[in-house]
C-alpha cells in the first residue's frame, strides 16, 4: 500500500458504487444464507440500504469522505433496519466522523478510522471474535488493511469463510444453538464483499 | 404468493388496512398505524413494531385499549429509527411514550436509537423488552430468550393500564411485570416461505416437526418425529410450566395464549387447546383466561405455539378491560 | 397435521371450543354449539351447520347476534339429520327456526330430512339455501352455485334480525334477500390436506393457481399461470360484478368480504384488499363496510375469496347491529 | 338364480358383514377417488356408516329382512352424513320398507324391493343415468339382479368403471364441468362395491 496515496471523494464514492453492485449481484445467496440460521431477509436488507445509499450520495453529494461515510452511515441506519441496519450504519458513520472534514485522506487514516468504526459495531452488537458475526470477517479485514486493500479483502473472505464451523452466540443464528454450525453467516459474508469492493474501489480487484 | 411483488408487500398489506380500517390512521409511506385519538388526549402512549409477517401483530392491535401505534418493518426486518420516532410523535399524548421491543437483536438496537432521537425531540420514552420464549436459554452463548406470544399479554394489559389514565412509569412497569411473568414455547409442522425467498425457509420432510421454534421461520433447537396434538402439547407445555414455577406458585391463576402460526386450521388450533386445557386442569394449573387464534403469526408456517402469563387479580382485570382493535375486540 | 387422529379430529375440536368458551354451551357427544340463552328466549333461533374445515364458520359464528346453535359435521361432510334436530330444539326460543343451508347435494338433503324431522316434533322451520359462488353456473348440468363467503353476510343479518325479535318469515324473507344479493369468487394458491386423506386434495404446481374453487378442497374450474395480487383480483371481481349487475345499479353500496382460504397470511390478504377495493373504487362500486380474514377457510389452502353483497340501508344497519360471537365482535 | 332359493335375515346379516368388510378395505381408495373431483372423504363416510351398521345390527338384532335393512338405512342416515348418507340411507330403507315383515323373502322380492330403493335414489337426488353418480352402478346392476347375484355386482362394477368419460352433472363433481371428465365417480365405485358384497353373501362372490 503506497504510503503517500490520498483518497479523495471520488473514491469513496467509487467503493459505494463496487458495494452498491455488488450487493445486487449477491443479495439472492446472502437471503439465502441467512435462512437455514437465520430469517432469510439478510440480501434484501442490504439491497434495500445500498440503493437507498446509491441515491442519496446522487441526490445531496457529500464533499468530503467523511461526510460521505457518515450520509452512508446515516441512510443505511434509516433503511436497513434488521440488525445489520444499525451494525454497518454505525460503521460507517463512526469511520466517518473519524476522517473529520478533511478532503482527502491517506490510507493510513482510512484504516484507522475503519478500526474505529468495527470497534464500534464490536461495542454496540455486544459481540466477540468466534461468535459467527461480520465481526469475524470485519477484524481480520480491517487488520489486514495496513498491508493492501486486496489483503484485506482476502482476509475478510478468510475470515468468512472461517465461520462455517462456528456456534453463533449472537443474532439469531444463536437461537439454533448447535445446529447453527456448518453454516456460513450471512453478515460476515456481506462483510467480505464490502470489503471486496473497497478493493475493486482501489484498483486491487481480484 | 398473494403479492404484486416481494418488493411492495408491506406498503400494499398497510393500503390494505387503510381501506379495511377507516377508523385507524394509516401512514402507507412512512409505515405507521395509528389510532386517530392519541394526541393531546392526556394518556401514555404504547408504540410497538418490528418486522411484519407476523400479523395481526402488531398493528392489528392499534385501538382503544391496546396499541396507540404501531411501525411495521419489511418482512422479518425490525422497523428502523426513524419510522420508531414517528410511531412514537404519533402515539405522544403529552404523558410519554412506551415501546414494546420484542427481544431481537435487530429491534432492540433499533428502538434504542429511536428512544434517543424520540428523547431529543422531547418525548420521554421507556422502553419493556419482552423475551417469553424458553426454547432459548438466557445466556452469554445466545441473543438471550426471544419476544414471541407475551407480546399480545404486555401490549393487551399495558394499553389497558395506559387507557386508565396511569403514568408512564406505572405503565412500564406493568409491562414489565406481565413479561417477568410470561413463558412460550412454539412448535413448526412447516417452514414459511418469505417474498424474498420464495421458497421455504428450510426443509421439513413430512412427517417430522421442529421443536422450539421462533417467529422468523427460523428452524427450532430439535427436530422430532411427528407426534399427535396430546403429545406436542405435552412437550411444550413441560419447559413453559418449569420455568413459570420460579416465578409463582404452581396453582395461580394463567392466562393463556393457544397460537397458531398462521397456517393451522382453526379446527386443529381448538383441538390442541383441548390438550393443552386437559393437561393444565391435570396438573392443577387454573386457567383464568384462554385465547385461541392465529394472533403471533410466521406468515404461512403450520404450527402452533402456547403462552402462560401467572396473572393475579389486576391483570386479569386489566385483561378483561374492554380493547377494540382490528383483530382483538372485546368489552364495552 | 396437529391432531390427534383423523377419527377424533372433530370432537377434539368441540372439546378446545369447550374449554376455550365458557359462554357457548358445547355438546361434544351431540355436536351442537349453542347460546345459552336460546330457550324461551322469545326469539327466532337461526341454526346453521355443514362439514368441518371451513372454520370460524360456522360454530365461531354462535352468539349475541349471529347463529343460535351451530351443527358440525366430520370434516367436509355435511352433518346428519339427527344432528340439525338437536340443533334445532337448542335453538327453538318458541318463534321456530331458521335453517341456513350451504348449497351441497349433501347439505341441502340432510337438512330437508332434519326439517322434517323438526316439524314432527313441533318446531316450525324454515330454510334459506346459500348460493353465491359465480365459479359455478346455476344450471341443469351442475348441482348448482355453491354457497361459500355469503354465509356469513346471511347469518350476520339474519341473526342481527332474529335478535331484534323479528318474526320467523321476516327472518327468512332477509335471509333470502341477502343471498340473492350475494355474489362470491374463489381462487386457490395451493390444495389443502384433510384429515382423512393425510395428503393434498389435488396437485398444484408451484407457480400455478385455480380460479373459480369452492370450499372443500376441489379443484376449480380452471388452471392458470401465477398471477400478481391484483391480477388476480381482476379475474375474481370480473364475474362477481357482471353477476351483481343483474341485481341493482352498478353504483348501489356493496358489503364486501375478503376472506382468507386459510393459510394465507394476514399480511398477504390485506394486501389483496387493497387492489380490490382499488378496483372497485375505479368501477364506482361504493364500499359500505368491508371485512378482511379468514372467516369461511378450507383447512390449511392458501387462497381467497371475494363476496360483495348490494346492500340497502336496512341491511347496512344489520350489518352494523351488535355481534358477540367467537370470529366476529363489534358493537354494544 | 334359483327362483326357489329364500333369503332369511341371516342372509342379510352377512350382506351387510361383507359391505362393512369391503367398505374397511377399499375406504382409503374410496377417498382417494373422491379427491381429485370432491373432498376426499367418501370412503371415510362410508366407514363410519358401516361401522356404526355393524353395532346397531348387533346391538339391536333385527327379526326380519326389511327391518334389518331398515335399520341398516336409519343408521346410514343417521351416521353418514353428506350426499352418500341420505342417498344410501334411502335406499336400505326404502328397500326395507318394501319387504314389510316377512321373515323371509324370495330373490325376486329382493330385486324388486331394491329397485324401488333406487329409485328413491334417483328421486331424492334428481340425477339421470349417465350424470356420473352411484345411480349409474346401482342402475344396471340392480336390473342385473334378475339374472344372478354375480351378474349384478359384474354389471355394478361395470357401471362404475363407465363413469369415467362421463362429465358429472350431479353432487360436488359436477362443479369442476369438463374437468370431471377421466375420474371414477367414488359413489359408483361404492355402490358396485355394496353389490359385491351382496353377491359374496349369496355364495356368488368373485
Ligand atoms: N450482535 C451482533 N454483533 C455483530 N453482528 C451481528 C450481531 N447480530 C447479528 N449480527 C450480524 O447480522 C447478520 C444478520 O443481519 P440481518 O439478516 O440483516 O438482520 P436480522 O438478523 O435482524 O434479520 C448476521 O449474519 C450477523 O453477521
Ligand atoms: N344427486 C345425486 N344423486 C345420486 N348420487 C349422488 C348425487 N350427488 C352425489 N352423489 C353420489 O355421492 C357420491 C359422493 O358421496 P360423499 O363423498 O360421501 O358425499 P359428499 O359429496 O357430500 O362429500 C358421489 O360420488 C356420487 O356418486
Ligand atoms: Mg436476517
Ligand atoms: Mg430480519
Ligand atoms: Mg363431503
Ligand atoms: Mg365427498
Amino acid at each position: 500500500m503506497g504510503a503517500l496515496t490520498v483518497r479523495d471523494t471520488q473514491f469513496f464514492r467509487r467503493w459505494m458504487a463496487a458495494a452498491a453492485d455488488v450487493v445486487r449481484r449477491e443479495a439472492a445467496r446472502l437471503t439465502e444464507l441467512d435462512s437455514p440460521i437465520g430469517d432469510a431477509d439478510h440480501g434484501s436488507n442490504l439491497l434495500r440500504g445500498f440503493t437507498a445509499v446509491e441515491s442519496a450520495l446522487a441526490s445531496e453529494p457529500p464533499a468530503t469522505p467523511g461526510a460521505l461515510l457518515q450520509l452512508t452511515g446515516r441512510t443505511l441506519i434509516s433503511t436497513v433496519g434488521g440488525a445489520s441496519g444499525p451494525l454497518y450504519g454505525t460503521l460507517f458513520r463512526r469511520a466517518g466522523k473519524e476522517l473529520g472534514e478533511a478532503a482527502e485522506v491517506s490510507d493510513e487514516q482510512l484504516r484507522a478510522a475503519l478500526q474505529v468504526g468495527v470497534d464500534a459495531v464490536a461495542q454496540l452488537g455486544g459481540a466477540a471474535p468466534g461468535d459467527k458475526t461480520m465481526l469475524d470477517a470485519l477484524l481480520p479485514g480491517v487488520a489486514a488493511l495496513a498491508t493492501s486493500y486486496r489483503a484485506a479483502a482476502d482476509a475478510a473472505e478468510q475470515g468468512a469463510l472461517a465461520t462455517v464451523p462456528m456456534q453463533a452466540r449472537k443474532g439469531r443464528a444463536s437461537y439454533l444453538g448447535e445446529r447453527s454450525i456448518g453454516h456460513q453467516d450471512p453478515g460476515a459474508t456481506s462483510s467480505a464483499l464490502l470489503l471486496g469492493a473497497l478493493a475493486d474501489a482501489a484498483g486491487e480487484g481480484s | 404468493m398473494l403479492i404484486n411483488s416481494p418488493e411492495t408487500v408491506v406498503a400494499d398489506a398497510l393500503r390494505g388496512m387503510a381501506a379495511a380500517h377507516p377508523d385507524l390512521d394509516v401512514d402507507v409511506e412512512r409505515r405507521v398505524v395509528a389510532r386517530r385519538d392519541a394526541r393531546d388526549s392526556g394518556r401514555v402512549g404504547l408504540v410497538s413494531g418490528g418486522g411484519s409477517g407476523h400479523e395481526p401483530l402488531h398493528a392489528g392491535f392499534v385501538g382503544h385499549g391496546m396499541l396507540t401505534a404501531a411501525c411495521p418493518g419489511e418482512v422479518f426486518t425490525s422497523p428502523v429509527p426513524d419510522q420508531m420516532v414517528r410511531a412514537a410523535a404519533a402515539a405522544h399524548g403529552g404523558q410519554g411514550v412506551l415501546f414494546v421491543v420484542k427481544n431481537y437483536t435487530g429491534d432492540v438496537m433499533n428502538f434504542e436509537m429511536a428512544a434517543e432521537l424520540a428523547g431529543e425531540d422531547g418525548i420521554q420514552v421507556e422502553q419493556v423488552l419482552v423475551n417469553d420464549d424458553v426454547a432459548v436459554t438466557d445466556s452469554l452463548y445466545t441473543a438471550g430468550r426471544r419476544g414471541t406470544g407475551a407480546t399480545l399479554f404486555v401490549e393487551k394489559i399495558a394499553g389497558a393500564a395506559a387507557e386508565e389514565g396511569r403514568p408512564l412509569d406505572q405503565v412500564a412497569a406493568l409491562a414489565r411485570k406481565v413479561n417477568e411473568c410470561s413463558r412460550s414455547f412454539g412448535v413448526a409442522l412447516s417452514a414459511c416461505t418469505t417474498p424474498a425467498k420464495g421458497s421455504p425457509t428450510f426443509e421439513l420432510p413430512d412427517g417430522e416437526l421442529e421443536l422450539g421454534i421462533g417467529i422468523h421461520g427460523e428452524p427450532g433447537r430439535e427436530r422430532r418425529a411427528m407426534m399427535t396434538a396430546k403429545e406436542i402439547a405435552e412437550v411444550s407445555l413441560g419447559p413453559v410450566l418449569e420455568e413459570l414455577a420460579d416465578i409463582g406458585p404452581v396453582d395461580a391463576p394463567v392466562l393463556l395464549l393457544v397460537n397458531g402460526m398462521g397456517a393451522t386450521p382453526l379446527l386443529e388450533l381448538y383441538g390442541f387447546h383441548g390438550e393443552v386445557a386437559r393437561l393444565l386442569a391435570d396438573r392443577g394449573v387454573t386457567v383464568a383466561r384462554a385465547l385461541v387464534g392465529n394472533y403471533v403469526t410466521s406468515l404461512d408456517m403450520a404450527g402452533c405455539s402456547i403462552t402462560l402469563c401467572r396473572a393475579d387479580e389486576e391483570l386479569v382485570r386489566l385483561w378483561d378491560a374492554p380493547v377494540q382493535t382490528a383483530a382483538l375486540r372485546w368489552g364495552r
